[in-house]
């Protein structure tokens, strides 16, 4: 893990989550009254399966600090089998980013149910502890900044 | 130009405790593209949908963003409202503030950043909403019913009733299937035949039902309100118009001695035959394999005694094509055979039977005529032992499940036995007594107590014969684990219920998932235990779980209700939030590959191949085309589509990229 | 063309067992297999270990494993049911655990990669015996047996993978082969009471008793064992399972090894038996002609 | 005339083949692909060691669509893509024949896809000792090392899409990178959108590169971006026991799934 711990340093957070458990789930939160982070913003897919890798390389190249994926638990799946092609692709995709020296831990993923309003809840609370230990992602920051230059130029 | 109408609603102090609601209205008047935006009180109230209605047509909106509690909730409500004031539905988005805002955060600053961040990614996806409209399917208003057991039986009357055709089809010469074979049934005790047979008379007889006996599924394409089913016709090696159903060649066959699967290969039957008397149709079919004449090329003996010529040695399988809007899947279960049971000697020791087998003997039509006598030499057993959850509930052997019916008909079995032989004692081990049906523990209970079965709480370890008995080792857990030795008679087996042979091969043809056991799989476990996950197919009975008679027929009216009211429309209506093949100008006609890795990635098997002809019918190329029917908006697809020729109406890439964009900036 | 496989004795076929150690040997060099012992080989932690520390029991044999790993052996026999039944158990535990494992690595103070392929002696017999069987035996075990499996070698089924749990059948095939004719009996996988053969050998008495006479009464003329604990408990606790029973026991107890090994025609020094309690009077035919030869002298003779 | 020139002058004064695809001498040593349709050309045709590019990239070609039945002189990187391509449906069944070569020189003579899979079972599907090596070097980096690495590789791209042109895996009409509603990828060579068409090339070959190295191969500047896809191969291979250009079937590592699945990181 890179730790670039800056004081009152607060990430952006956007997590992309599944419509049928982990957006219920989240509601569930919601109407249990438990509190988390604000940093996570949620956007709602229908299914895991949609979750197209390239957003992940969007999110980041908006400047985002963390990402948050979370879908069905195995079996679960409003359509059967979408989260088991969606852990696939990440199994893939998650290698390849650490491979080219990506943090891959600015990535969380995860299964909360419609049920796990309380999971949900810990898990951006942990994700977002995370993220804070990791520190602004600097590194990918500054291609953001030298791309936007050469843009204008 | 976009005109969106951003509505922000307090939902009393819901939202307006920790989001200042007015700051979040007033900067979201000022994002590019929003035309009014305003808070209110209660936006879901009367007056609330008013103002939205009202500036919808004041402002003549593009788009609408309602930002409030979970679209979960008030989406429908607002996309009416909408729709009323003649904005096309799906131009409206709803901006969850309030159970991912302000019912998770505290009152603060970060809140209302985080609520106008949210509205601010809602506008940007509406801005790039399309107008959709519902999609219409045409029905044809014909079942098909696969598997003619009392579940098909009740099914395809329900739906003939209702004034649908039905098409019946059973793979063995009679309709009937497993409960044809039973003899009382729990917890009335009253006779499986008595109250079945009428029924399978009124199957043959219903102007609704065509009955196709000896018959199987070829193949199945099509989707939901247009299936075409293929549907071969086994060779009966008979002419059925002829038949009269007289049964001279029945009599006269020579080969007498194959064992009767109707009978559990304890009765015996002819080459040519009809499983049992009450059998419907009741016209004989020749078994192939053992018929004299196709083993050795002579015997006829049939053909000459026909009295109506109706014998046809040279018939071919043929093959019809039906029609159908839905079809139901009724296929039964099956036991567990021999192999399965080395230690209890099934398969090697005639009197260890299964639960099937001792149904047979305790019926009057049985090959007793109703005596409990044992197979090996006829006698009475003084002492039978049975033994529940012969394989069920056991997952070192792969069958986690508990059947469900051995609890019952075990406690009949025993039951039959004690009144047939007063003198006799029945014991049964078991793990537990699972008698959740109306009068079932009733029933358990009388077995028990008025009938004297004597139940032993613990398993059975194995089964050997010694001096011509049947030795019973098991232990008794209610004695602190004695180890018990019965020295028995006869073994009674409650074998595990398993998915019908063939399971597996019908589930692949038709596209519907099973489970690891080969049972089919419901859509829903709780809200849609009918249906499969192919719309337009339907369940009943034991071929989705091993169920009893009440259970069967209740998912069986259950399916035909479904399928009735599937055909009460003309056209099937369904949401449009769907995946389609993108298409384009010539010369490209589409950026689609026609590389079909799409297609083994559909949970639903709703993209198949199209081709794209010219004028004169020449195919230009073949690409990926999505049936709408069959399509229920996962989306796995679109992500997955490297040439990103596949988009999802409702989430499709513009949309989600503006989303994430929107989220993440002005922050 | 010698094989090379590693081999695992542990402590029984040691001390109580050599015999079994013995013929398994002699099996081996007859069919041209070399059996290299795992190097500074341990205890196996067995059926006590278990009891007193779960670390321990897993440390064990992984050591051993260890050690097979670092002598570069892919496949080791083991004949000792036991020894076999803890160390595939240990490395199936070892596999799928990474914690564990990361743990155990760091007691035994090793890598352990968990693929070395584990033979119990019927798998062995079934790789390097059973094809060749046929052009080296000298004598037909023309004899009613009873294959007696006991609980170790079969299960846990998940694990082991080997035979069916109930009514398993290698070793009759094996014996068949052989020209023998297995009994079908009831009691293959029955306890021997080898827990306790210690602390209560009235227990054993009566459990293995039952087991002796089951295979007496069905007309057996031998008993076939692929462990050193029921061996010990049907041969050498003999006399107590007399008492138990109440009745003269004579039927002799044979290793699966052993029993091969006489087919082979070997010495009653290379196979062993000349260690048992139970004399084993059992003679067998030759092969091709008449001729009767002797192996043990008995009485009528 | 060695027996492949023979073999070619054959096929095509037979009058049933009217195109052969295969190698020449080049220029400094190397051999490049050769399209030959007269038979007095054959004697061009070479097959050596030097013979290491993919050709399967120009079997779907529109150039070559009207010729006559085609033949294709592969080496065991062609052959593969072969299979992957049949396996996408780019190539059809009947099409062409392909010439191999046996381990001891002999032409093999292969017509239908069923042919060709069964000759590419035989032959070997892992890196080479080399390619083995430089994916080593890389993994044993630090985390901050290998950004650093690769940061500088790609700020060197310069978006000439020769790594795209040159893998027969990359036939898309229009490629993602083309689009502009929305703009996956930024259009300039700056780092981060060069970063991003890597990442994406590499993930859209999941399942799908046969580890060629073509388009490192292909690459003016020479940035060793064959190792990102290298990474994706042996990635399915390991997780999913999926190797490209093996089946003719369409069973590519992210279009299917195992319930059973294990991975380490899902909360």
């Amino acid at each position: 893990m890179e730790t670039n711990n800056t004081n009152n340093f607060e990430p952006k957070v956007v997590a992309f989550v599944c419509n049928w458990c982990t957006y219920a789930g989240a509601d569930l939160t919601g109407t249990s009254r438990i509190k988390y982070a604000t940093n996570v913003k949620i956007i709602r897919f229908p299914c895991t399966g949609r979750i197209d890798f390239m957003l992940l390389m969007k999110a980041f190249a908006n400047g985002a600090d963390g990402i948050i994926i979370s879908g069905c638990h195995p079996n679960d799946c409003h359509y059967t089998s979408g989260n088991f092609h969606a852990r696939r692709r990440w199994m893939i995709f998650r290698n390849l980013l650490d491979f080219i020296g990506m943090d891959v831990n600015r990535i969380v993923f995860s299964w909360v149910s419609a049920a796990e309003g309380a999971k949900w809840a810990e898990v951006v609370n942990e994700s977002v502890d995370q993220f804070r230990q990791l520190g602004p992602a600097t590194s990918y920051q500054k291609l953001i900044k030298n791309s936007e230059f050469q843009e204008v130029e | 130009m976009a005109r969106i109408g951003v509505f922000i609603c307090h939902c009393g102090e819901n939202i307006s405790a920790t989001v200042d609601c007015e700051k979040v209205a007033k900067v979201a008047s000022e994002f590019p593209g929003v035309t009014v935006s305003v808070d209110y009180k209660y936006m879901c109230s009367d007056p609330g949908q008013n103002m939205v209605k009202e500036a919808i047509l004041e402002h003549n909106l593009t788009g609408v963003v309602v930002s409030a509690c979970s679209p979960r909730m008030h989406e429908p409500t607002f996309r009416n409202a909408c729709a009323e004031a003649g904005l096309n539905p799906f131009l409206c988005e709803m901006a969850n503030i309030r159970e991912h805002c302000s019912w998770v955060h505290e009152k603060s600053d970060a809140t209302t950043d985080k609520a106008i961040d949210i509205v601010r990614t809602l506008v940007e996806k509406v801005k790039r909403n399309e107008a959709l409209a519902p999609i219409y399917v045409p029905i044809t208003k014909t079942a098909v019913v696969i598997g003619g057991g009392v579940a098909g039986i009740q099914a395809s009357l329900d739906i003939a009733d209702a004034g649908h055709k039905v098409v019946l089809v059973e793979r063995e010469p009679s309709i009937g299937g497993h409960m044809s074979q039973l003899s009382e049934t729990f917890p009335t005790l009253d006779c499986s035949q008595c109250i079945l047979t009428p029924r399978m008379v009124d199957v043959a007889r219903h102007p609704n039902i065509t009955l196709y006996t000896y018959a199987e599924i070829e193949s199945v394409d099509g989707s939901i309100g247009n299936f075409n089913v293929k549907i071969r016709l086994k060779s009966k090696s008979l002419d059925e118009k002829l038949c009269t159903g007289c049964g001279a060649c029945i009599q006269k066959c020579p080969v007498k001695k194959i064992p009767s699967e109707f009978e559990q290969g304890l009765g015996k039957r002819t080459a040519i035959y009809v499983p049992f008397p009450q059998a419907v149709p009741n016209k004989p079919v020749i078994d192939r394999v053992n018929c004299t004449y196709y083993i050795k090329g002579k015997c006829k003996v049939c053909e000459i005694v026909c009295p109506t010529k109706a014998i046809r040695f040279d018939q071919e399988d043929s093959f019809v094509e039906v029609q159908a809007g839905a079809l139901l899947l009724a296929t039964g279960f099956d036991v567990l055979k021999t192999n399965f049971f080395p230690e209890y000697g099934y398969g090697k020791y005639e009197d260890v039977i299964d639960g099937l087998a001792f149904e047979r003997l305790a019926s009057a039509s049985g090959p007793t005529k109703g005596e409990i006598r044992r197979p090996s030499d006829g006698e009475i057993p003084k002492k039978i032992v049975f033994i529940a959850c012969a394989g069920s509930r056991d997952p070192a052997k792969g069958i986690e499940y508990c059947s469900k019916i051995c609890c019952m008909y075990t406690a009949k079995h025993a039951m039959l036995y004690k009144h047939k032989v007063h003198e006799g004692t029945p014991y049964i081990f078991y793990m537990d007594i699972r008698a959740t049906g109306k009068m079932y523990e009733e029933f358990v209970r009388r077995a028990i107590e008025e009938d004297e079965v004597k139940y032993i709480r613990g398993r059975v370890s194995q089964v050997y014969e010694k001096n011509g008995k049947l030795i019973v080792r098991g232990v008794d857990t209610l004695l602190m684990g004695q180890p018990v030795e019965i020295e028995a008679d006869m073994v009674v087996l409650a074998t595990a219920g398993i998915a019908s042979p063939g399971s597996e091969e019908l589930a692949q043809k038709l596209h519907v998932s099973y489970d690891k056991h080969k049972f089919f799989s419901e859509a829903h476990p709780k809200l849609k235990p009918v249906e499969t996950n192919t719309a337009g197919i339907y369940l009943a009975g034991a071929c989705q779980s091993t169920k009893d008679i009440p259970e069967t027929v209740a998912a069986a009216s259950g399916a035909a209700a479904k399928i009735a009211g599937l055909f009460s429309n003309d056209l099937l209506k369904r949401d449009p939030l769907i995946a389609v093949v993108k298409k384009c100008a010539p010369p490209l006609y589409s950026s689609c590959t026609g590389c079909f890795m799409c297609i083994p990635v559909c949970p639903y098997q709703a993209i198949d191949k199209e081709e794209i002809k010219d004028r004169s019918g020449n195919i230009i190329k073949t690409i990926s085309h999505i049936n709408p029917g069959l399509c229920q908006g996962c989306g796995t697809c679109v992500a997955f589509c490297k040439s990103k020729s596949i988009d999802i109406l409702g989430y499709n890439h513009d949309q989600v990229c503006a989303e994430v964009e929107a989220l993440l900036n002005e922050w | 063309m010698q094989k090379k496989i590693g081999y695992y004795p542990g402590c029984s076929l040691e001390g109580s067992s050599r015999e079994y150690s013995e013929s398994v040997v002699t099996l081996a060099n007859a069919f041209d297999v070399e059996l290299v012992q795992v190097p500074d080989w341990n205890c196996c932690g067995a059926t006590a270990a278990h009891n007193l520390n779960s670390i321990l029991s897993f440390s064990l044999p992984a050591r051993i494993l260890a050690k097979a790993q670092e002598a570069e052996m892919d496949t080791i026999v083991v004949p000792c049911a036991a020894c076999y039944n803890r160390l595939t158990m240990v490395q199936h535990e070892l596999k799928k655990d990474d914690a564990l494992r990361a743990e155990v690595n760091g007691i035994i103070e090793a890598e352990l990669k968990c693929d070395i392929k584990i033979l119990n002696i019927v798998q062995f017999i079934q790789m390097f015996v059973a094809d060749f069987v046929a052009s080296k035996q000298q004598f037909l075990f023309d004899k009613k047996v009873a294959c007696y499996y006991g609980c170790l070698l079969v299960r846990p089924h998940d694990v082991l993978d080997f035979d069916r749990t109930e009514d398993p059948q290698s070793m009759d095939e094996v014996m068949k082969s052989l020209g023998a004719n297995p009994i079908d009996w009831p009691f293959k996988t029955e306890c021997c009471g080898a827990g306790m053969s210690v602390s209560r050998t009235d227990i054993v008495g009566r459990l293995s008793g039952r087991i002796v006479k089951e295979a007496a009464d069905r007309g057996a003329e031998a008993i076939i064992v692929a462990c050193p604990m029921c061996h010990s408990n049907l041969d050498m606790r003999r006399p107590a399972l007399e008492k138990a029973m109440g009745e003269k026991l004579t039927i002799p107890v044979l290793y699966i090894s052993q029993a091969i090994d006489m087919a082979l025609g070997k010495s009653q020094k290379e196979t062993g038996i000349n260690r048992h309690f139970v004399p084993v009077n059992i003679s067998l035919q030759n092969r091709v002609a008449a001729p009767q030869v002797v192996l043990e002298k008995t009485e009528e003779n | 005339m060695n027996n492949l020139q023979q073999k070619a002058q054959q096929l095509l004064e037979s009058g049933n083949y009217g195109l052969i695809v295969g190698y020449e001498k080049g220029t400094s040593g190397k051999a490049r692909p050769v399209f030959i349709r007269k038979a007095e050309h054959a004697s061009k045709l070479i097959f050596d060691e030097s013979c290491d590019q993919n050709i399967a990239v120009y079997l779907y070609r529109q150039e070559i669509k009207h010729d006559k039945k085609k033949v294709i002189v592969a080496n065991h990187h062609t052959l593969k893509s072969i299979v992957e391509l049949a396996a996408e449906n780019q190539v059809f069944d009947g099409d062409f024949m392909v010439l191999a070569f046996a381990g001891n020189g002999d032409i093999i003579e292969l017509n239908t896809f069923e042919e060709i899979e069964k000759h590419v079972a035989t032959l070997y599907h892992g890196l080479t000792e080399a390619e083995a090596a430089m994916m080593k070097k890389i993994e044993d980096m630090s985390l901050e090392d290998r950004w650093a690495f690769w940061e500088n590789e790609f700020s060197k791209c310069i978006k000439c899409y020769a790594c795209r042109a040159s893998c027969p895996m990359c036939y898309c009409p229009t490629c993602t990178v083309e689009i502009n509603q929305p703009q996956w990828i930024s259009v300039p060579s700056h780092t981060l959108g060069n970063l991003e068409w890597h990442v994406m090339r590499a993930m859209h070959l999941a399942g799908r590169c046969v580890t060629c190295g073509q388009c490192g191969k292909a690459c003016p500047l020479e940035l060793p971006i064959q190792l990102l896809t290298y990474k994706v191969a042996l990635d399915s291979k390991q997780f999913f026991d999926s190797v490209a250009g093996t089946s003719i079937c369409a069973d590519n590592a992210l279009a299917i799934f195992k319930p059973e699945d294990h991975e380490n990181f899902i909360r």
